[in-house]
């Protein structure tokens, strides 16, 4: 029997064949669908170039060439040259470090903040619900960019405080969603089956709706990392986001503004960057929805 | 003693009240019928047995002790319910092995494997099911993981909240046989919810016929098969039966 | 029988009427609680970031090489000896009373910086939104009405780049080719130089000024300035009005009411506009007043671009100078417009849906 | 009887994974100005059988047919736009829920008058006039205050006579009812199938009843047609029923529990026994 039989047994014979079969069974309908092979492998192309920076750029990222200043894109300066001579090719490559650390620290603070306050507003309701979910709901009826710019104006410019700014606007969103989906979930009969069997509600909370929510977390984290990347960048552009002279995408931009109509190359190349990575995010979570959502479930 | 008994019972939800001072005594092993039409309060007071409708006055009793308003473990062990949707009853991400399995975690009990094993089998379930998800199980089969599930506390009463209204005709027959069968096995006590009278006649000894909240009539599964209930109401429904 | 089957439903949308009634007062009040709430909320987040936050607010009123005397004197001054709670509160009675301090950069007062440059960033998000709503509610119509075709992809995609591309990048693209190559657009700023100053305000917002006052050359040349950045908001907008349109409309032309209308031979055009569209226009407003609270926010990123001389500019000079009194001020009325539409947005939603009213 | 419908090997096809599977295989049957039932269990194609006559089916999925005649006319070879004429005004459809087949924005009123207007030209007094007297027909006593109504302010009894008064009001010569009540309550049931019957008998018109119950389909029906896995399995005259052949129509028969039940065990499906048919 090969593993792809065993992955697609009608009748598993363990609980965990019958797991690893349905997460093969979620890859596959992964692999069918064009636009979430596109947006992985985006991803997948950004996290090994932010690992493999030092071998990958041609140039240091700093190191300036003031004889180089301003090439246009060329066989040997494949992106063209900044203002100080500095590859830019090289700048984006490393830039890949700035921007996955975003995204990525972004998400683990914000994404479990918004499940588990959600999930406990949702699950408990009454008065709990309403302290949590109107500390939320102020939050979202603000402007989350403007905030952000506030907070990092009163932190003080830095990559750190950017990513603080942005998470603290952006879990209230998080927690909209999971107690949205835990107040379907939890007068559901499934979960009136547990309870009847004597659970607690640590025991259905854990068990059975924080699984329930997370697929629609990862889709929607997936999808608003995009956002996150613009606004990094955004922070970046302004002046407040990482400082120089690192190559953050957004700084680059602003650097090369004053060039913008004579040498575009400068201020161009780093936001097709921007615009590539952020639709891999938004192509794979506009197709994570298709596969995950749990509509579609019985389908495949 | 009685397996439930209920006095002056009034359940609200929010602020309408749907039971209105409802008066029942079932014996043990006995296979009683709720039976009304939707919004009659039959399925509430189902619920408030079980807990899963906290809001009542009066006094409920299940097996000689007073009922809480809240679920509690002592009586999990005792009181099991089937609900009416196959497709809503069972966790979409869990195996059947682990919905079955579930219940016994929750009280330490121990052998599981083999437990599963032998409820599958009661409910005529192939093993084959065991490590199968509920999208790749039919509305019957379904149906009976759900009665299975009931069963693993081994509870001596079970309620039954419409348990073959969304099923066809030919399933029904099947999950119809397997709880009377059960029954008669495992010396159950029943309370059941529906609106078909043909599906009491089968399964039940008594009836109550409910409507708006409050009972209208109680009487013996004779009276109905030989089509002699008292009410009016009841006779309507007796008629609409018949004519549909 | 008969006849009791014929009262039941009447008693029943009677006392629904009542329910409604009961339900709607309390509505009213609650509504009104939530919105103090949420201003509650702005304020006490402007304040915390304004004054608790920051290391030392005095140092950076009265700079680093100043007296201890002086220090000190400036800080009984700012009421920083005082509790946080009745800083606070004193906080709320001054902007309440339209005190929000005076701005380092400009040496005006806050209050009267925003009011001039409020205009031009209402301006703009204004015609913004309005090439959102006459774009994006026809392409997402079109592209559930034929999901799957060619048309429908494009439109997604189109969906997808306003997610993806930075606004402030798509200003200097903007600028690059259809001023700076093509000449089709007049450039930053709101009006050429040589007009500069000639149109007398009365609302604020240079189109409407210069039609009231009659000077149709300067209305044009306003028109060259403004059509790229509007554009540029205006795609944002659209790209996500065609987006939840096309969601929305395919989830209605699922539902059976609209098998109902096919079955009753309706032509197509009036099933999807009037059946399947009808029922969408009210959580369309949701979502047309969310981009609209949106474009206020984009633009702080595209005035800076084009150096128009709105909120935005105000708010990224500020930032950059460390102008918190002029930052936070900002905040506040971006914050407020925000609440302002969204509450609003709410409340025709529950006036125009006849399920919810 | 003039035949007002002739459906020769109807077959309807949905594409899955594992490529295109029929839920109707093969379907014959004509019928005249009478009241026919389709009767079956979940997925055995009868909806889809009375959705692909109005050419309903839209894609992916794909309806042939050796012949799908309606009064002569060839259904399947009518465009789209011819097809807008026979709908509502020759063949028409009540749908199983009006909680979710009526418009929930537009009121009642408005429905009925779309469907009349769609196909008639009339005066806007006549137009009232004829919904009144449709509501009326249908047994609602104030009907200028139901029009005005909006479908969530209606009971689901209500709510389906308004879609019978909607689909008649062009008095179609064809009404096809998929599972017309099995969304109500008991005692409304059959108040709405006796307004269907009256309706039609008065009208002359030709009926498919489309539904899971064998006792509800051989009380209102002239003529049964019992179908199984996309197949007809059994044909017979509503009164011959308790003498069906078919194992599969027997076995339902069977299965179900009676009133003055008095068997141990109901007869359950033996699904070997009609498999190769």
């Amino acid at each position: 029997m090969s593993t792809r039989d065993w992955l697609l047994a009608d009748s598993p014979t363990s609980r965990m064949q019958a797991n690893a079969g349905r997460a093969y069974r979620v890859f596959t309908a992964l692999l069918r669908n064009p636009l979430a092979v596109l947006g992985g492998l985006i991803i997948l192309v950004l996290v090994l170039t932010a690992i493999f920076a030092p071998w990958i750029a041609p140039y240091s990222p700093t190191g300036q060439n003031l004889s180089a200043r301003l090439l246009p894109p060329s066989s040997q300066y494949w992106m063209g040259t900044d203002e100080l001579g500095r590859d830019i090719f090289s700048r984006v490559i490393w830039g890949s470090q700035i921007t996955l650390t975003i995204v990525g620290l972004v998400a683990l603070i914000s994404a479990p903040l918004g499940l588990l306050v959600g999930a406990i507003a949702g699950f408990f309701g009454g008065w709990v619900d309403r302290i949590l979910m109107g500390i939320t709901d102020i939050f979202l009826s603000l402007p989350k960019l403007i905030l952000a710019l506030a907070f990092v104006a009163a932190l003080g410019p830095g990559i750190n405080n950017a990513i603080i700014a942005i998470a603290i606007t952006s879990w209230p969103a998080y927690a909209r969603i999971a107690r949205a989906e835990t107040l379907t979930i939890r007068n559901a009969e499934y979960i009136q089956a547990v309870q009847l069997a004597g659970g607690g509600p640590i025991r259905v909370i854990i068990q059975h709706i924080l699984p329930l929510c997370t697929s629609s977390m990862i889709i929607r984290v997936t999808l608003d990392m995009a956002g996150v990347i613009l606004t990094a960048a955004g922070l970046g552009f302004i002046g407040l986001g990482a400082q120089p002279p690192l190559p953050e995408w957004g700084a680059m931009i602003s650097r090369g503004r004053t060039f913008i109509l004579d040498q575009w190359w400068v201020a161009t190349m780093p936001g097709f960057a921007i615009i590539i990575v952020s639709l891999g995010f938004c192509f794979l979570g506009d197709s994570l929805r298709d596969v995950l959502d749990p509509k579609s479930e019985g389908k495949n | 003693m009685n397996a439930i008994d209920i006095q002056n019972l009034d359940i609200s939800y929010g602020d309408t009240k749907v039971v209105h001072g409802v008066n029942l005594a079932i014996p043990e092993g006995e296979s009683f019928a709720l039976v009304g039409e939707s919004g009659s309060g039959k399925s509430t007071i189902l619920r408030a047995i079980a807990g899963l409708a906290p809001d009542w006055t009066g006094s409920i009793s299940v097996l000689g002790q007073a009922r809480s308003h809240h679920i509690d473990r002592q009586v999990s062990s005792q009181v099991q319910m089937v609900f009416q949707d196959p497709y809503g009853s069972l966790h979409p991400r869990k195996t059947i092995d682990a919905a079955l399995s579930e219940p016994l975690a929750i009280h330490g009990i121990g052998n599981r494997g083999e437990r599963v094993e032998a409820v599958l089998r009661d409910v005529g379930l192939d093993q084959r099911f065991r490590f199968r998800f509920p999208h790749q199980l039919s509305g019957g089969q379904r149906q009976r993981v759900a009665i299975a599930r009931a069963l693993m506390l081994q509870p001596k009463i079970m309620l039954l909240d419409e348990p073959t209204s969304a099923l066809d005709v030919s399933v029904q027959a099947e999950i119809l046989n397997l709880l009377k069968r059960l029954r008669r096995e495992q010396g159950l006590t029943y309370l059941l919810v529906t609106h078909n009278l043909p599906v009491v006649s089968f399964l039940c000894d008594r009836l109550a016929v409910m409507r708006q909240g409050r009972i209208v009539e109680i009487a013996d599964a004779a009276q109905l098969k030989a089509g002699k209930l008292n009410e009016p109401y009841s006779q309507e429904l007796l008629a609409a039966t018949a004519s549909g | 029988m008969a006849l009791d089957q014929q009262s039941a439903p009447l008693d029943a949308a009677l006392i629904a009427r009542n329910k409604r009634l009961r339900r709607q007062a309390f509505t009213v009040g609650g509504f009104i609680l939530t919105v103090f709430l949420t201003f509650l909320g702005l304020l006490a987040i402007t304040f915390f970031i304004g004054r608790v936050i920051p290391i030392d607010p005095v140092l950076s009123v009265v700079g680093d090489r100043a007296t201890q005397a002086q220090y000190d004197a400036a800080r009984i001054a700012m009421g920083l000896d005082r509790p946080l709670w009745q800083q606070f509160i004193s906080y709320v009675g001054n902007v309440l009373t339209g005190d929000l301090g005076r701005s380092v950069s400009t040496g005006r007062a806050v209050v009267d910086d925003l009011s001039r440059f409020f205009p031009a960033t209402f301006e703009m998000a204004t015609l913004g939104i309005l090439i959102g709503i006459a774009l994006g509610v026809p392409l997402g119509v079109t592209a559930a009405a034929r999901q799957g075709s060619w048309l429908d992809q494009a439109i997604r995609v189109v969906g997808l780049l306003g997610y993806s591309v930075p606004a402030f990048w798509l200003g200097l693209v903007g600028l690059a080719v259809f001023y700076a190559r093509l000449r089709w657009v007049g450039g930053p700023g709101r009006l050429d130089i040589f007009y500069d100053g000639l149109v007398q305000p009365v609302t604020g917002m240079i189109l409407i000024d210069s039609l009231i006052r009659g000077e149709i050359d300067i209305f044009w040349n306003a028109v060259s300035h403004i059509i790229l950045p509007a554009s540029v908001l205006g795609f944002f907008s659209l790209a996500y009005i065609a987006r939840m349109t096309r969601s929305f409309m395919l989830d209605q032309l699922s539902q059976e009411f609209v098998t109902t209308a096919r079955v009753k031979g309706v032509p197509e055009r009036v099933v999807i506009w009037r059946h399947a569209f009808k029922p969408i226009r009210v959580p369309l407003i949701t979502v047309v007043g969310l981009s609209y609270a949106g474009l206020l926010e984009g633009s702080v990123m595209i005035e800076t671009v084009f150096s128009w001389p709105g909120i935005g500019n105000y708010l990224t000079t500020a930032l950059l100078n460390a102008d918190m009194n002029a930052v936070l001020g900002s905040t506040l009325v971006i914050g407020a417009v925000f609440i302002v539409i969204n509450k609003v947005s709410d409340v025709l939603y529950r006036v125009l849906d006849p399920r919810a009213r | 009887m003039t035949t007002l419908l002739e459906v020769e090997n109807l077959r309807v096809s949905f594409p899955t994974n594992r490529g295109r599977v029929e839920v109707v295989k093969g379907l014959s049957f004509t019928l005249g100005r009478e009241r026919l039932g389709i009767v079956g269990e979940s997925g055995s194609g009868k909806s889809m059988t009375g959705r692909s006559i109005l050419k309903l089916i839209r894609k992916p999925g794909e309806v042939t047919a050796d012949k799908l005649r309606f009064d002569g006319i060839d259904i399947l070879d009518q465009s789209e736009k011819q097809m807008r004429a026979i709908r509502g005004a020759r063949i028409s459809m009540v749908m199983q829920d009006p909680k979710f087949s009526l418009n929930p924005v537009m009121t009642v009123g408005e429905q009925i008058a779309e469907a009349l207007v769609t196909h008639q030209k009339l005066p806007r007094s006549a137009v009232q006039a004829r919904i009144q007297e449709m509501l009326h027909a249908v047994r609602i006593n104030d009907p200028e205050r139901v029009a005005r109504l909006y479908p969530h302010e209606v009971s689901g009894g209500m709510g389906q006579r308004i879609m019978i008064a909607m689909m008649l009001i062009p008095e179609p010569e064809l009404l096809i009812a998929d599972e017309p009540t099995s969304a109500l309550d008991v005692s409304v049931q059959a108040q709405v199938l006796d307004i269907i019957d009256t309706l039609v008998r008065d009208k002359g018109m030709g009926l498919i009843l489309i539904s899971h119950d064998l006792a509800l389909v051989s009380r209102y029906c002239d003529r049964i047609l019992v179908m199984n896995a996309g197949r007809v399995v059994e044909e017979c005259a509503a009164g011959q029923l308790e003498n069906a052949q078919h194992p599969y129509t027997r076995g339902l028969l069977a299965a179900m529990p009676t009133i003055d039940e008095s068997r141990d065990e109901l007869p359950v499906l033996d699904r070997t026994q009609w498999a190769g048919t």
